[in-house]
């Protein structure tokens, strides 16, 4: 009874699906498929329970619903034959996932095969449990994983090992269980079972501080041994790739030591040799070895520290970032965020490559770039880095825009010299992309200004002119009606003057204008609207001789479907009709939020932006 | 750790997924159209990796296919385009220089291979040969049981003569 | 690692190029044209072939038509990229357009017009002055499109060569086809220039109305949408325009019939007979009806511009309202449209029916289709007065249900009920509150804040209701923070006692030291500023009496609207806005492109 | 508000660019092609997406044909209805010449493909859609001759759709009046919406210029020629001509003159909102017994006169997606579960006026649900019929008057029926 032993069918329905040339053709097809399994699994259709199982994974993976067919899968591992099973099993990993409670039911099987005389049967299940087991199961079946870590043959074994993170990701408190049984894994030969031994140590030394403790004792030392014998072990066809003895292995072997020498002077020392052999004698004209040297290096960033070995890693890190090759670059980016906390002048020394990653065509290199640069800049190099990218930002592509301004603006609250500098470098962006920063920018941006009481008068006039030409950038125009209806004053009459300015001649009617198409501008949203009524109330004090025109203007939203809008109405209006003696108190200058509260409230809410 | 793994064509159609981490019916094919729409439309020389909802993806196109592996931020995306190769290799082996036709007809056996390549997410065996090995033992497991079947038909046909 | 992959999966193909750089040179004329064909086939799959220019320029000269149409078009394509080696071209270019074919001279200007290269244009002049006066219609009508290719790329040029009024004198041209190219190139000529070039004059509107009767009907759209500028001089010029205009009404083509209700529309402005009007009105509802059954997307584009016509002039449509109901199968862009102008034309007399159908739709599976007939049936209390009890009552049984998305958009919508008519259906306050904690969307909990504040008098338990909200204050957005400050000063004034005055000071604090935003910290201090100097005034400002909102909030304004009416089929009257926000003029200058 | 298309693009299913032609140089290809792939990302069901859409400065209109989108990019305030009702016409050209338009005919035809789009469009103007009248001049690689060719003189005549020079050894027309019943009744089992739209279909075989006209018992025109008409004349509400009737002259005096195209067209279609009785009446009653059993009851009653018979009759009946095993029995005709659309679909050959028929059947559902199960969407029933020598508006074609230079003689073949158009009743 092989599963697939009216395969035609099956293939009759690929072709079939295949065939189709609309969405629509194939969904019908599909429909009609699913009809007919459905009416065979109601007959309880024994011998075409395979195929049809079959083909609903197929149709599964077409993203159809197969939910009908679930129960079908538990039938065919419950049969005794190793087809049925096999199939069964493909088909509970395919149709399910941990989240349903169909797959319960499976427990009792998935026991029975665990302790199948089958060596492949037993495999089977170990793959399913470890692919999607829930913590449920989990908790049921460890004993049996556990028990398999020691099973005769090594295949079954190393399934197990990998069934066993599964099993300590659902349930961390059974990892202890399991610490035993791996360290003696730790010391086999078959390359399988040591890999995925690595790889459950190194999952186990992640949930359990015990047993990181008792690993770093027991097995470092082994582990460096076994990592020299790999590098120098002679060609063996079945491990090499491109003349590298099973890379895959020495990776694993590179991270586990990693885990084991961090935070641990003695196991670090360990390892030293080791290290320095592999960062020196790898091959690194292909990807495996660049893979294996890449793993070397971040495990040499990691553990402590060797000042020899970590002149090593940043000649690789050179190396690599001057690769003509875009994957070596981008992980050599990745790899320079790491180093940046250890040697921070040897990163520095390559800014200039790192800011043309940032341009690069390569998307993925460009953000990489970014977040590195980021990182980079200090008080030294803020201005000159800060103009490279506000550059930039006119020419960049529109999806990059959002990533690139909200850098720079983080860039220039952190490191800005001084206010002016600030407040120029944050007209300048959001004259650029001002559609594109969060709120929280422009709202930093008019704490500093109003922090910042000699700019007043010089940022209103900059604004009033940024607004002529950035009208259409909705973080300018909020920026600008706010400064205008609380600076209209230091506007209309040139006050606070600095010398590099220019003078401009703008009338009250002038200042009045910039609110007035603002709030009728059809793109305005709803906070630019209310904010330009709350300037024309400020305005209507300090500008007395256009009360009656802003009366106008603010009466037009009375009627607003917009509750916001229309209780600002309403409200200003009685406050300029009838209660003009208490006006200009409301409305004099707004209390400054203090700078120093607000970046601490600012880095409280703020998770580090490094790496997000 | 290797969150899922998906094959596209250049046509868009999926040919093997394969979850490691619990998603949603509706999660998954937004995945799929998300990823599709970011990998297919990416340069030849451009490098293959794409960052995607604080994961990273790595990918590698075959002629007409794409295998993409989705990986943690800190994982090794070196490596994981040798796993990628690894599948490729075994694949080819055992289908005998494997086409794209070949996977979508005996997909079920493209996932019994990757089966033995991948559990839990993590590479389970560095051996092309290893892993040939165990699916030719399994595949020749069920040509015996089909063979015990029909020569049992064959008895029963015989005495029902 | 590339190298030793590209054996899996893979059959690529090497030495393409060199291999048709061959086949071009070959001396027998099949292979060329099989070559310039397989050319053409590479540049169309998106592979780079200019390398091949000169060897295929070098098939041009042929008599083939087919081959020249296919060398032609590899020319449009990459003579921008190899401008010094188009310049070859340019002889056989003149020596086609004075062909004995006509098919030949057209191709040749039309394709010439089509080369935006700026030594090529002046190599255009000569032959396109012949050709503007070509003996052939077909000639003519391809000349007439390339001033306005002319036009786009060096406007000097054709000004200085007096393309301008050759193109002018075609309006006069015996032939439809001709006199519809020359008015769509000058429309457009005019539309990029400041200068004025092109106006009809009432002499032009006569010989555009006898071409109108005669020209494919892409043509009658070109004119009919170039004449829905022309200003009537009175109303007796208006009604005489209309009279011709109105039997397009008829026409199968639906482009055609937009355009002459757009045209009538605009003469509509000048008649002022009632009788007339009337009349009008009657014609024009069938055939708007009819665009009901076109394709799907043409009905989309008719229902957004229906949407414009029905505000400037309610009555052609006041009895239609059923074809505007929902099908199963009507794609849910048309749905979302049909629903939109489902409200405008609800009238009492149709109410009942419409609820119905909308109750329908808000049971429906688009969430945002559900959304939509929710607001829907709020919009049609607010707008009729004398259903809205009966569109309250359907709102509450679909609160009932208890979808969370609809309860939410219901709460929205009676928000406005309540200020459409105050104090009228306050009683269902107490059915509202029970969802206050389900909301989870900004403006539904904004409204629900809102309703709460406005009515503290008559809840209970007002205070306990807004502290419930307070504690996650700095974590609201905007609008909720904004409600909530309102709020709490509201029921501060009408119930002075402990809790909301702890309460109040809770909120100011928020909203002034606790926040950057700095339109939440100027609303605050205002009433902070507001309630400590002089509480009565406070009382008067804030709770002042409030205008009763109307459903006119939907309409456009008239001026935008009068625009939009201007603009009936074309973009604009889709979007809904002025063309100016949505064209950015690029010109001929094309923004790097890589590949 | 002068305006035209930038390009014009034909993309396959997933938005890949098959054949585009370029025509302003404003709007390239891997522009277009990178918005509307991400377009189609986006909206996992295409039905969502808004025709027009906006992006960057430029506008994209599209349509969708079989595995084909055709789409046109547009950076001025041009006609959307023209260029969108242009794009069908694309359609129906590629149609004509490819017998389907789909991606495969596309890349077989590239050549004819460009060569169309140089024809059809220029500089983004539409110019001459006449399928027929380009096959004159633009031909197949079959039927390719190396006769240099020269434009058709109807590409610019004033009756664009007929080329001079036809002949035919028989002259006959062929009228088909075809009435199409709209139907939409609510879950309350009240009428909402119901109207009938007619067509006049007609084919030509006439040689030369034939002048036809056609008469047709118009209240209006009978009115109006002083014809006292009893019964007999009929409203028309609107009516729509193909391009080839003079719209000035039937404002004139009703008369519908024209000179027809060569070959199947649509001469006229016109509508009737006058309420009419739904012609077959279905009610349906549905009962779940358990999560795992529903049984639906439908009776199916003909609302014509008993002389009548509708033919073909095929009443579709929604169920769940995943119901299986259906047991059904009616009182006449068939009925099958059709999965591909979720239905059961009854078929009565024959359905004479005034009967009653019924139905009764019954599903299983699966125990285990769909994960996430969205509601499923709540199909109406849907009615299909024909009912030959029969339309509800009582139309009538009195003559069909043809006359050509030749003097020839050719007598029209008139046929009447009326058909389910879009036939909905809602459920419960």
């Amino acid at each position: 009874m092989n599963p697939f032993s009216s395969e035609t069918r099956l293939r009759d329905m690929i072709r079939a699906i295949r065939a189709c040339k609309t969405a629509a053709e194939e969904r019908a097809v599909v429909r009609k498929e699913c009809a007919s399994i459905r009416a065979a699994i109601s007959d309880n259709d024994n011998d075409y329970r395979h195929r049809n199982l079959a083909k609903l994974m197929f149709i599964h993976m077409l993203g159809y619903p197969t939910h009908f067919g679930q129960m079908e899968c538990l039938k065919l591992i419950a049969a005794s034959g190793f087809p049925e099973k096999r199939i069964g099993y493909l088909g509970l990993m395919l149709l399910l996932d941990e989240r349903q409670e169909v797959l319960m039911l499976v427990t009792n099987s998935l026991k029975q095969d665990l302790n199948h005389t089958n060596q492949y049967i037993v495999g089977l299940a170990l793959c399913a449990l470890g692919n999607i087991s829930s913590a449920e199961m989990a908790r049921d079946l460890a004993p049996e994983v556990e028990r398999l870590l020691q099973f005769r043959d090594p295949n079954v074994r190393k399934k197990a090992a990998l069934c066993s993170i599964r099993i300590i990701k659902k349930v961390p408190d059974l990892a202890e269980n399991f610490v035993n049984p791996v360290a003696s894994l730790l010391k086999e030969k078959h390359h399988g079972v040591l890999l995925t031994a690595i790889q459950l140590c190194a999952d186990l030394c992640t949930v359990s501080e015990e047993a990181l403790e008792y690993f770093r004792k027991k097995c470092t030392e082994g582990l460096v041994k076994v990592l020299k014998d790999a590098v120098n072990s002679p060609y063996a066809p079945e491990y090499d790739i491109s003349g590298i003895a099973d890379p895959f292995l020495q990776i694993r072997l590179l991270r586990i030591l990693r885990i084991l020498g961090h935070g641990d002077a003695d196991a670090s020392e360990l390892m030293n040799d080791v290290l320095a052999q592999v960062a020196t004698k790898t091959e690194s004209n292909k990807n495996a070895g660049n893979a294996i040297l890449y793993e070397c290096v971040e495990t040499i960033m990691s553990i402590e520290d060797s000042g020899g070995l970590r002149v090593l890693a940043i000649n690789i890190l050179g190396r690599f970032l001057s690769n003509r090759d875009n994957n070596i670059r981008y992980v050599a980016l990745n790899m320079l965020m790491k180093a940046i906390s250890v040697d921070g002048q040897a990163v520095q020394r390559h800014r200039a490559t790192i800011l043309e990653c940032v341009k690069d065509l390569d998307a993925s290199i460009r953000k990489r770039a970014l977040e590195l640069v980021y990182l980079l800049v200090n008080e030294t190099n803020v201005k000159p880095l800060t103009k490279e990218l506000i550059d930039y930002l006119e020419v960049s592509d529109q999806d990059f825009k959002g990533d690139l301004t909200a850098k720079i603006c983080s860039i220039v609250e952190k490191l800005s010299p001084e206010k002016l500098w600030y407040i120029d470098q944050m007209l300048k962006v959001l004259c650029e992309a001002g559609n594109y920063v969060k709120d929280e920018v422009w709202h930093g941006l008019i704490v500093v200004i109003t922090n910042a009481p000699n700019l007043h008068g010089y940022t209103v006039r900059s604004l009033y002119r940024a607004i002529q030409t950035s009208g259409d950038q909705e973080a300018v125009v909020r920026v600008a009606v706010w400064c205008i209806g609380e600076y209209g004053d230091l506007l209309v009459n040139n006050i606070g003057m600095l010398d590099l300015e220019e003078p401009i001649t703008v009338t009250e009617n002038d200042a009045v204008d910039v609110i007035e198409v603002a709030i009728k501008r059809h793109t305005s949203d709803l906070t630019t609207r209310a904010m330009c009524l709350t300037a024309l109330l400020k305005l209507s004090s300090r500008f007395p001789s256009c009360s009656q025109r802003i009366k106008d203007i603010v009466n037009q939203s009375k009627g607003s479907l917009l509750l916001e809008l229309q209780q600002r109405s309403i409200e200003f209006d009685s406050i300029i009709e009838k209660h003009k003696n208490i006006r200009s108190a409301l409305v004099e200058r707004m209390p400054v939020l203090d700078e120093a509260t607000y970046s601490g409230r600012r880095a409280g809410s703020l998770p580090a932006a490094v790496s997000t | 750790m290797i969150h899922f793994v998906l094959l596209i064509s250049r046509q868009g159609k999926v040919r093997l997924t394969k979850w490691y981490s619990p998603y949603t019916q509706k999660e998954r094919s937004k995945v799929i159209r998300e990823l599709s729409g970011m990998i297919l439309t990416r340069g030849p020389k451009l490098c293959n990796f794409v960052e995607w909802r604080g994961f990273k993806v790595v990918y590698k196109r075959y002629a007409s296919l794409y295998f993409c592996m989705c990986i943690n931020q800190e994982d090794n995306e070196l490596e994981v385009l040798e796993i990628i190769h690894h599948y490729v290799e075994i694949l080819d082996r055992y289908f005998g220089s494997v086409c794209e036709l070949d996977l979508i007809f005996n997909f079920h056996k493209a996932y019994y291979i990757l089966d033995e390549v991948l559990i839990a997410g993590e590479l389970q065996e560095s051996s092309k040969k290893t892993v040939a090995r165990l699916v030719a033992a399994q595949d020749s497991l069920v040509e015996a049981a089909k063979e015990e079947a029909a020569s049992i038909s064959n008895i029963i046909a015989q005495a029902t003569k | 690692m590339s190298g030793h992959d590209s054996k899996y999966f893979s059959t690529t193909k090497k030495g393409e190029i060199p291999e048709l750089k061959e086949e071009l040179n070959s001396q027998y004329k099949d292979k060329r044209k099989d070559a310039v064909k397989k050319v053409i086939a590479a540049m169309t799959v998106g592979k780079d072939v200019s390398s091949l220019f000169t060897d295929v320029l070098n098939c041009m000269q042929t008599e083939n038509l087919e081959l020249k149409k296919l060398v032609y078009l590899y020319l449009i394509n990459y003579a921008k990229s190899q401008p010094d080696l188009a310049i070859l071209a340019v002889n056989t270019f003149v020596k086609d357009t004075q062909d004995p074919n006509p098919l030949i001279r057209a191709l040749a200007v039309r394709t010439m017009g089509c080369i935006r290269v700026d030594k090529i244009t002046e190599y255009l002049c000569d032959p396109l002055e012949r050709c503007l006066k070509d003996d052939d219609p077909y000639v003519r009508k391809t000349a007439a499109i390339c001033v306005a290719k002319l036009y786009d790329i060096n406007a000097e040029l054709v000004e200085d060569r007096g393309f301008l009024e050759g193109l002018k004198d075609l309006i006069s041209d015996n032939n439809p086809m001709v006199v519809a190219n020359a008015v769509a190139a000058l429309a457009e000529i005019q539309d990029s220039s400041s200068k004025p070039i092109f106006t009809v004059t009432s002499n032009i509107l006569t010989k555009l109305l006898t071409a109108l009767n005669e020209c494919t009907e892409w043509g009658q759209v070109f004119i009919l949408d170039s004449l829905s500028k022309y200003k009537a001089a009175d109303a007796r010029e208006a009604e005489n325009i209309v009279e011709r205009v109105t039997p397009r009404l008829q026409h199968a083509n639906s482009a055609v019939v937009l355009s002459a209700v757009k045209m009538i529309l605009q003469q509509m402005e000048l008649i002022s007979s009632p009788d007339v009007i009337r009349n009008l009105c009657k014609k024009m509802a069938p055939p708007l009806v009819t665009l009901l059954s076109a394709e799907p997307e043409i009905q989309y584009v008719a229902l957004r511009n229906i949407n414009l016509i029905v505000q400037r002039r309610p009555t052609i449509l006041a009895h239609e309202i059923k074809v505007f109901f929902c099908k199963y199968n009507d794609p849910i862009y048309v749905k979302m449209e049909k629903l939109e102008i489902m409200i405008k034309l609800a009238s009492d007399r149709n109410i009942d029916q419409v609820l119905l159908e909308f109750k329908e739709y808000a049971t429906e599976v688009d969430v945002d289709f559900v959304r939509k007939a929710v607001r829907a049936i709020g919009r049609c209390a607010i707008k009729l007065e004398r259903a809205a009890e009966r569109c309250i009552s359907v709102l509450l049984e679909l609160i009932k249900i208890k979808v969370n998305y609809v309860v939410q958009e219901a709460i929205i919508v009676i928000k406005d009920i309540f200020r459409r008519y105050p104090n009228t259906y306050e009683s269902i306050i107490a059915t509202l509150c029970e969802s206050l904690d389900t909301l989870d969307e900004p403006e539904a909990k904004a409204s629900m804040i809102w309703i709460i504040g406005e009515y503290a008098e008559r809840i209970d338990n007002a205070d306990e209701l807004l502290e419930s909200f307070l504690e996650s204050f700095p974590e609201e957005p905007a609008q909720v923070q904004l409600q909530l400050l309102t709020a709490t000063v509201k029921l501060f004034l009408k119930k002075p006692t402990e809790g909301p005055q702890q309460m109040i000071q809770v909120v100011l604090n928020n909203a002034t030291v606790e926040t950057d935003n700095p339109d939440l910290r100027d609303r605050a201090y205002i009433y902070w500023r507001l309630l400590s100097t002089d509480p009565e005034a406070a009382k008067d400002v804030v709770l002042a009496e409030k205008p009763v909102i109307s459903d006119d909030s939907n309409q456009y304004d008239s001026s935008l609207l009068d625009e939009l009416l201007a603009n009936i089929a074309t973009l604009s009257s889709v979007y809904h806005k002025p063309p100016e926000t949505f064209i950015t003029r690029v010109r001929t200058v094309q923004r790097t492109e890589e590949e | 508000m002068a305006g035209a298309a930038s390009a014009l693009f034909l993309l396959d299913i997933k938005g890949r660019v098959l054949v585009w032609r370029d025509y302003r140089g404003d709007v390239s290809a891997a522009q277009a092609e990178r918005f509307f792939t991400k377009l189609i990302e986006k909206e996992g069901d295409q039905d969502a997406q808004d025709p027009v859409v906006y992006d960057n400065g430029v506008t994209y209109m599209f349509v969708q044909h079989n595995n084909v989108y055709l789409m046109t990019a547009s950076r001025q305030n041009c006609n959307a209805a023209s260029l969108l009702l242009f794009l069908h016409r694309v359609v129906d050209v590629f149609k004509h010449y490819f017998e389907e338009l789909e991606e495969e005919s596309l890349r077989d035809n590239f050549v004819v493909v460009y060569e169309l789009l140089d024809e059809m469009m220029d500089f983004g103007y539409p110019q001459f859609t006449e399928a027929k009248i380009l096959s004159e001049f633009i031909k197949t690689d079959a039927y390719r001759m190396e006769v240099t060719q020269r434009p058709p003189m109807a590409v610019t005549n004033a009756v664009s759709w007929r080329s001079e020079g036809i002949r035919y050894k028989k002259n006959e027309v062929f009228l088909d009046v075809v009435e199409s019943v709209n139907i939409l009744v609510n879950s309350n089992g009240q009428i909402v919406r119901s109207d009938v739209v007619g067509a006049l279909k007609m084919r030509t075989y006439l040689s030369g210029m034939p002048e036809c006209k056609l008469g047709l018992n118009d209240r209006v025109l009978l009115e109006a020629q002083g014809r006292s008409s009893k019964g007999k004349a009929i409203d028309l509400d609107d009516i729509k001509f193909h391009q080839c009737v003079r719209l000035a002259r039937f404002e004139n005096d009703r008369t519908i003159s024209f000179v027809p195209p060569d070959g199947a067209f649509d001469l006229m279609t016109y509508r009737l909102s006058t309420q009419v009785k739904p012609l077959i009446w279905v009610e349906a009653q549905i009962e779940r017994h358990s999560r795992s059993r529903m049984e639906i009851t439908v009776k199916a009653r003909s609302q014509f006169k008993e002389r009548s018979t509708a033919t073909n009759v095929e009443i579709e009946l929604p169920v769940p997606a995943d119901a299986t095993n259906p047991n059904v029995r009616t009182s006449m005709g068939s009925a099958a579960y059709a999965p591909e659309s979720d239905a059961l679909s009854w078929k009565i050959k024959s359905f004479p006026g005034g009967k009653e028929y019924m139905l009764r059947a019954e599903f299983k559902l699966p125990s285990i649900t769909a994960e996430e199960a969205a509601p499923e969407r709540k199909a109406p029933i849907r009615v299909k019929f024909e009912i030959p020598y029969f339309t509800v508006s009582g139309i009538q074609v009195r003559y069909l008057k043809i006359i050509e230079k030749s003097g020839y003689q050719a007598l029209p073949w008139v046929r009447y029926i009326t058909m389910a158009g879009e036939y909905e009743l809602r459920l419960m």
